[in-house]
């Protein structure tokens, strides 16, 4: 019982991070009609954000310490943070310590800049293109975007730790009244917290703005926006830079949970369009129960006495779910219709 | 001629000549110049480039003509090869029977496959075939059904091989690596010194471009049936096909299943030149790449996919060998500093950076030509041949059925 | 005698009678029109006769046959032809394709897995689709894209694929449906050759009047789901229901 | 069906007469008597060096080819010569290989059988490569060892770690200076007893391919051994890159060990997912948790930063070792990177360094020759100690490092800390191991 209520709470988490990725796509691809094959590289640019700050913060003076040797014998520098230098050492550690969170203020002008320059510059010229084109280009952007993080910060995972005061797990155990131990991690909950915030504050954009319902009209249908004189594309225009913001913020927060590499957004891609794709093309609440789901699943598959059963389903389960899904609901759970079924 | 028509005679005969003289085209450069790294002809990489020519041609028949945009067809390659090496574990290293063992259970497999995706069009229908790709690749992967039944059916990551104690009851003295019934190994290879340069004549890729001329010819074949001018209406208009009384899905799946097939043909031959099958060749960045290949190339034209599964592999295997070394070598004959200067330009593009000069030239060609490497060509022939205009290229007709507007 | 006969065909959308007891039938070598105010239940009545729906209730036979359950295909071979009301053609091929892709069908079936064998090579199926461009001159067009061509074109185009098919019934959805005026007597003029040079059977749902009696012999006016009233075109033009129920705000409309 | 075969010998045998005469030109353009593949002409030999530089891999395979540059510097007389003043044979001057100035070519693994052999491959056929050195995966080394073995060159593994590769796949052309799963386990053992005691109860998490299944099964056998007992194996599938949903019950499980057989990016994620949920806060059984990694790298130290502090785990090598051999290759690597090296370029180096000792003894390139001088070669002054190439299946014995994640790093290089340096003795086993089982080293192929 525990396990099962251990692995539901954990799906939570995953699927928190499932549904943010699989929302800012589905903004860009059910809406804007573009196969975005790197969605995954914004995320991946938004965990080295959070790098980037703490690199920034971390930037140090260097001093020799004669007494000490490093490897070659040569005296060993010891470095000491600007910030504090500027701030004294306890403040200055405290502000390093917090680079992460600090990042998603540099992480939400930054990563709306790189989407809105992405849909000027580039995607803007391929909306009347063919899927296979938008594949192209995009996969092509995937791959540059990547290759330059990897040209300034190497192949290896680089540790992004959270703030001090967010590690260790919170034991569940005693709120239920459960004699064993239900332990979940402190940044994983806020991880959880902060997914469903971002996706309210979607969802209430979308649902409560003049700006939100014209670009749900356009959604519905472009050309009669289009014709009542409202500028959809520049709107439009905004929506990617939201969405490579909702991408980059799942990235940011998601860094102290694994470190990140360069491939990071590669290992979410195929994923990521699981998770729109079986939500329905379209939906943004589609994507987002979906990937609460397939978080939940995957969870639950990966459980011990399951695996017994069916050894190896947690590396399958969720192409299962796919499938089963797609054939017994056409367009997915919440899908409408004509959204690239062409 | 053959039963096709003049300009696709053409075609087939510029393209045999190319894969008969690929030993020299593909070897400009003097062996010892600085420029031979940019030589491509050598046994491996020549195989290479007609193998996944194949992939990409049997991509093409599904994706250029009916537009459904397959994203586990790797499956397939990855079944042919796992089919030819198991016929080396049980007979012996004739690569016939594998070959065709390759074509007909990778046949089986697209037909179920086929049979549950195309129930759905559109996105539906690629995901369902990736989350097919993707559950084979895991399975292959950890070798999940051979640990099930306590035994070694893919031999998991380390990839299916063959070993002195499988049975092979068919095996002679003398086999020890794939041949053709006999006659020759698939790695005889006949050098020509000839003054500075060096040409590579081998078997396996002989026989590997003879399959491929085969294969391009059936691909002209069907595109110029009335099947394949179906599977062209099917990308068109499925709405107007259903109420002129055809049904779609036989169709489709047909195109499927030969798509299928050739895939495990080329998967087959990959095992038939290298006597191993891993299962990262059904990953779904290897159904990714012949996605790239045929796009790269141009979609739906019959020798684009064939230019994009060599542009691809070109990059993969010349520019990832660029280390620094040999920039400097290029550039010795500049001052110092000049040199250092462009060694340090050119060096994020080349070696391990050739992943971003692929990346570059994804976006460049597909921002640039949007029917992919054909239409440069195309373009290119135009420049040439202004006088003519009219005669058109040979592949005109089949760039220009590329949907111009698909949204 | 009747080639197509509905029998109480009712059909409901939720909570909303689209079809309520539907009786039609559509005599052997006439053209029969169904007019109707928007709403009416035209088009439901139609997709049901082809296949696209399954009414809730009542039979549709079609020369003894029932088309109920059978895929679109199924009831095109079985010899209904549909004309859409924007024109459904291969837009990616060029005429002469989209022409041979019909007659293909006519030859061989649903499926013909005829993968080897050249277009080129099939004698008979192009000498019937060269004569039927043109016969609906469309000849000289032949290698066009069927995209490029105008909108009265595409019309021409989608009814010489159907007429290809020698259906003993041809459905159209307003044909004219958007037309400028002199697509649309273009139209009229081809339906009238058609209707003259042809034994054929043709049932054609119309908004636009001038349309429908310049064709029809008989016609259905259909409102609020069921057939109010049925005759000929001269006795319907009189008829005081149907001015009341349709022609007042029609006329306007079109 | 004797006719059937009779006339396939018969085939045969044209076929062999033009099958050779087809195939020999290639091999024996240069020499004609020498009867290997790619023997070298003129006054240069060529190494290929075969490492992931795309990939999750690439750091590694990055420090691999820098070690692999300096080797082939030091071969040729230029730089400080590092370990070649150290090691014990003497048969190697800085005057190239027998006399000839080695050059080098690299390719790309990117940690893929299939494109690790095309780049092998490359090397062989294009450029003329007479051994191929490198790689950081058993799957890619396991791969590229039976092409090597095919092809007629030599192979030297780099960083491979699975039993199988000189175990059931092991081949008469492949050698290995890399530890493996079994030496590990050996090692780690007796250090984990002493440390945590052997009333323990451990966890596996085993990432679901050859490497994690052999690494798996060795430190089970080994800490079985030794009294602990194993609770549970879970098996993880490579491309995870969350981990919580199999870290989540191990709390519950009763286990006080969690045994992290991953490697890699897996590995980087597993322990820090194991850390963020303060397994290691955590007492259970009235004892502290602890988290064990079999194997270490400097790369997977520094991607999971402070998560590696007082985490146990084994290495082949590390720079901190005081012998002259690892002092003087650290400074060499050093003073020309700026960086200490890691262990797998420490293989890679030294891999180098033997391949050409071992032409240089037996005077000539031919793989059979320079398999003949390796198999049962003893030697000195590479680092670990005194170390042995065994004849039997081409592993290669030394001492064998056990590390901690070091508490109070006071740089970016000073990760881990040498806890003991196990003596060779200790993990020394037959070649017949049931581990080990099953495959044949055959014959050496010298190619053509």
């Amino acid at each position: 019982m525990d396990a099962i209520l251990l692995q539901i709470l954990n799906g939570l988490d995953k699927g928190s991070a499932y549904a943010l990725i699989a929302l800012g796509l589905t903004l860009i691809f059910g809406t804007l009609g573009v196969v975005n094959f790197a969605h995954g590289a914004l995320f991946m640019l938004g965990a080295f954000c959070a790098v980037t700050v703490q690199k920034l913060l971390s930037l140090s003076t260097i001093t020799l310490d004669e007494t000490q040797k490093d490897f070659l014998g040569r005296p060993l520098e010891i470095k000491t943070p600007y910030v504090e230098s500027w701030f004294g050492p306890e403040t200055g550690s405290l502000i390093i310590d917090w680079s992460v969170p600090l990042a998603i203020l540099f992480a939400i002008p930054v990563m709306l800049f790189i989407g809105y320059v992405m849909e000027r510059g580039l995607i803007k010229h391929f909306y009347k293109r063919p899927h296979a084109d938008q594949i192209l280009v995009t996969f092509g952007l995937a791959i540059v975007l990547q290759e330059i993080i990897k040209y300034f910060y190497g192949a290896n995972p680089i540790p992004t730790p959270a703030p001090s005061a967010f590690v260790g797990s919170f034991d569940f155990a005693p709120l239920l009244g459960l004699d064993t131990s239900l332990a979940y991690p402190y940044w994983r909950l806020v991880y959880f917290g902060f997914s469903t915030l971002i996706i309210g504050a979607v969802f209430a954009f979308l649902q409560f703005t003049t700006f939100g319902m014209v670009v749900r009209a356009g959604m519905a249908d472009r050309e009669t926006v289009g014709l009542l004189g409202i500028d959809i594309d520049k709107r439009f225009s905004i929506m990617f830079g939201i969405a490579a913001a909702v991408a980059g913020l799942a990235g940011v927060m998601y860094a102290p949970i694994n470190s990140p590499n360069y491939h990071m957004g590669m290992d979410f891609l195929v994923l990521s369009f699981v998770v729109v794709v079986v939500g329905g093309m379209g939906s943004l609440p589609g994507a987002v129960l979906a990937g609460f789901m397939l978080g939940i699943l995957e969870s639950l598959a990966s459980l011990n006495e399951v695996k017994a059963v069916l050894p190896g389903i947690d590396q399958i389960i969720i192409y299962v779910v796919a499938i089963v899904i797609l054939l017994t609901r056409p367009r997915g759970l919440m899908g409408r219709k004509g959204v690239m079924e062409e | 001629m053959f039963g096709i028509g003049k300009r696709d005679s053409t075609l087939l005969i510029i393209v045999a000549i190319m894969a008969l003289f690929a030993p020299f085209i593909l070897n400009p450069f003097p062996t010892g110049s600085a420029m031979a790294q940019f030589n491509a002809g050598y046994p491996d990489l020549m195989q290479r480039f007609v193998i996944f020519g194949i992939f990409a041609i049997g991509f093409n028949l599904l994706f250029g003509l009916t537009g459904y945009l397959s994203f586990g067809h790797a499956a397939f390659l990855g079944i042919g090869s796992y089919a030819v090496v198991w016929m080396y574990k049980l007979l012996d290293y004739n690569v016939i029977p594998g070959l065709f063992l390759a074509v007909i259970v990778s046949a089986i497999f697209a037909l179920a496959i086929g049979f549950i995706s195309l129930r759905r069009s559109g996105i539906y229908f690629s995901i369902l075939t990736l989350a097919f790709a993707q559950m084979m690749f895991a399975i292959s992967y950890s070798d999940l059904i051979g640990r099930f039944l306590g035994t070694t059916i893919t031999n998991g990551e380390t990839g299916l091989q063959v070993y002195t104690s499988d049975p092979q009851i068919l095996i002679d003295d003398w086999e020890s690596v794939p041949h053709l019934l006999g006659i020759v190994e698939m790695r005889s290879t006949y050098t020509l010194d000839a003054g500075a340069w060096s040409f590579d004549f081998n078997a396996g890729y002989y026989f590997c471009a003879v399959i491929l001329l085969i294969m391009f010819y059936l691909a002209i074949r069907i595109f110029r049936s009335p099947f394949g001018m179906m599977l062209r209406a099917v990308k068109s208009n499925q709405q107007r096909m259903n109420y002129t009384g055809l049904n779609t899905r036989p169709y489709t799946l047909a195109a499927f299943v030969i798509s299928g097939m050739y895939a495990g043909l080329a998967g087959g031959l990959l095992a038939s030149m290298d006597p191993l099958a891993g299962a990262e060749r059904m990953q779904w960045t290897a159904s990714g790449e012949v996605v790239l290949m045929t796009i790269l190339g141009g979609a739906g034209t019959l020798i684009g996919p064939v230019l994009g599964a060599g542009f691809i592999k070109y990059f993969e295997n010349i520019f990832a060998k660029i280390n620094d070394n040999v920039l400097h070598s290029w550039f010795a004959i500049l001052p110092d500093g000049m040199e250092d200067f462009m060694v340090t330009i050119v060096h994020p593009f080349v070696g391990k950076g050739w992943n971003l000069t692929l990346g570059l030239l994804f976006m460049l060609v597909v921002i640039f030509l949007p029917g992919g490497l054909v239409e440069g060509g195309q373009r290119i022939g135009r420049v040439f041949r202004r006088r003519d205009r009219n005669a058109g290229s040979v592949e005109a007709d089949a760039a220009k059925q590329r949907n111009p507007a698909a949204e | 005698m009747a080639i197509l006969e509905v029998k109480n065909v009712g059909k409901r959308f939720g909570g909303l009678k689209a079809l309520d007891n539907v009786n039609l039938s559509i005599a052997e070598n006439t053209v029969h029109a169904i007019i109707g105010p928007n709403g009416a239940g035209k088009s439901t009545l139609l997709n049901c006769l082809i296949g696209k729906l399954i009414p809730d209730t009542g039979s549709v036979m079609f020369d003894g046959q029932s088309v109920l359950g059978r895929k679109p295909f199924e009831i095109n071979q079985m010899g209904i032809s549909r004309v859409f009301q924007t024109p459904e053609i291969f837009g990616d091929l060029t005429v002469m394709e989209n022409m041979l892709i019909s007659c293909f069908a006519k030859r061989d079936g649903a499926f013909e897995l005829n993968a080897l064998a050249s277009v080129a090579s099939q004698r008979d199926v192009i000498e019937k689709a060269e004569h039927m461009l043109e016969d609906m001159k469309l000849m000289d067009k032949r290698h066009m894209h069927a995209a490029a061509m105008s909108r009265g074109d595409k019309r021409r185009l989608e009814i010489s694929m159907c007429l290809a098919q020698d259906p003993r019934l041809l459905l159209l959805d307003e044909p004219t449906a958007g037309m400028a005026r002199a697509d649309t007597n273009n139209t009229i003029d081809l339906l009238k050759q058609i209707k003259e040079e042809r034994n054929i059977t043709i049932a054609i749902i119309e908004h636009d009047m001038h349309v429908v009696f310049s064709l029809a012999e008989r016609i259905t006016v259909l409102a609020q789901g069921t057939p109010l009233v049925e005759d000929t075109p001269e006795k319907i033009k009189g008829h005081p229901k149907v001015r009341e129920a349709y022609l007042g705000e029609s006329q306007d409309a079109a | 069906m004797s006719f059937l075969n009779l006339t396939r010998r018969g085939l045969i045998q044209t076929g062999a007469v033009a099958g050779a005469g087809l195939a020999l030109p290639t091999y024996l353009r240069a020499d004609a008597h020498a009867g290997y593949t790619n023997a070298p002409t003129g006054n240069t030999v060529t190494l290929g060096f075969n490492v992931p530089q795309t990939g999750p891999y690439a750091e590694e395979g990055l420090d691999e080819l820098r070690a692999q540059e300096l080797a082939v510097q030091h071969l040729n007389g230029e730089g400080d010569g590092g370990m070649m003043n150290t090691f014990s044979s003497k048969a190697l001057k800085g005057n190239g290989i027998l006399g000839k100035k080695v050059t080098f070519v690299t390719g790309d693994t990117q940690t893929k059988s299939d494109a690790a052999r095309a780049a092998a491959k490359s090397m062989i056929e294009k450029d003329g490569a007479i051994m191929i050195n490198g790689g950081s995966s058993s799957g890619v080394a396991v791969a590229v060892q039976g092409l090597c073995q095919e092809a007629g060159v030599i192979f030297m593994a780099g960083l491979t770690h699975s039993n199988d590769t000189t175990g059931k796949d092991k081949k008469a052309n492949g050698f290995r200076h890399f530890f493996n799963a079994y030496m590990s386990a050996a090692a780690l053992a007796p250090v984990l007893k002493s440390a945590y005691g052997a009333d323990r109860r451990a966890y596996h998490l085993t990432a679901d391919y050859t490497w994690g299944w052999t690494q798996q099964e060795s430190i089970a056998a080994a800490t079985e051994a030794v009294g602990w007992e194993t609770v549970n194996n879970v098996l993880t599938p490579l491309a995870s890159t969350d981990f919580s949903s199999y870290i989540a019950p191990v709390l519950n499980s009763g286990a006080d060990v969690l045994v992290l057989n991953h490697y890699g990016g897996n590995m980087v994620n597993s322990l820090t997912n194991a850390v963020q949920f303060g397994l290691l806060d955590k007492e259970v059984n009235g004892k502290k948790f602890e988290i064990v990694v079999p194997l270490y790298s400097e790369l997977m130290a520094a991607g999971a930063g402070a998560n590696v502090q007082g985490v146990i785990g084994s290495m082949n090598w590390n720079w901190q070792l005081q012998d002259e051999g690892s002092k003087a290759f650290t400074k060499s690597f050093g003073e020309k990177y700026g960086r200490p090296p890691s262990n797998s370029a420490h293989t890679c180096y030294v891999q180098t360094l033997l391949y050409a000792d071992a032409v240089e003894r037996a005077g000539t390139f031919n793989p059979c020759g320079v398999g003949e001088a390796l198999e049962g070669f003893e030697f000195d002054g590479m680092g670990n100690g005194p170390t042995l190439y065994r004849a039997e299946d081409h592993q290669c014995f030394k001492d064998v490092l056990v590390m901690k994640g070091k508490e109070n790093p006071t740089n970016e290089y000073d990760t881990l800390e040498i806890v003991e340096q196990t003596p060779r003795a200790q993990v020394e086993y037959a070649p017949d191991h049931p581990m080990f089982a099953g495959g044949e080293l055959g014959q050496c192929n010298p190619g053509a």
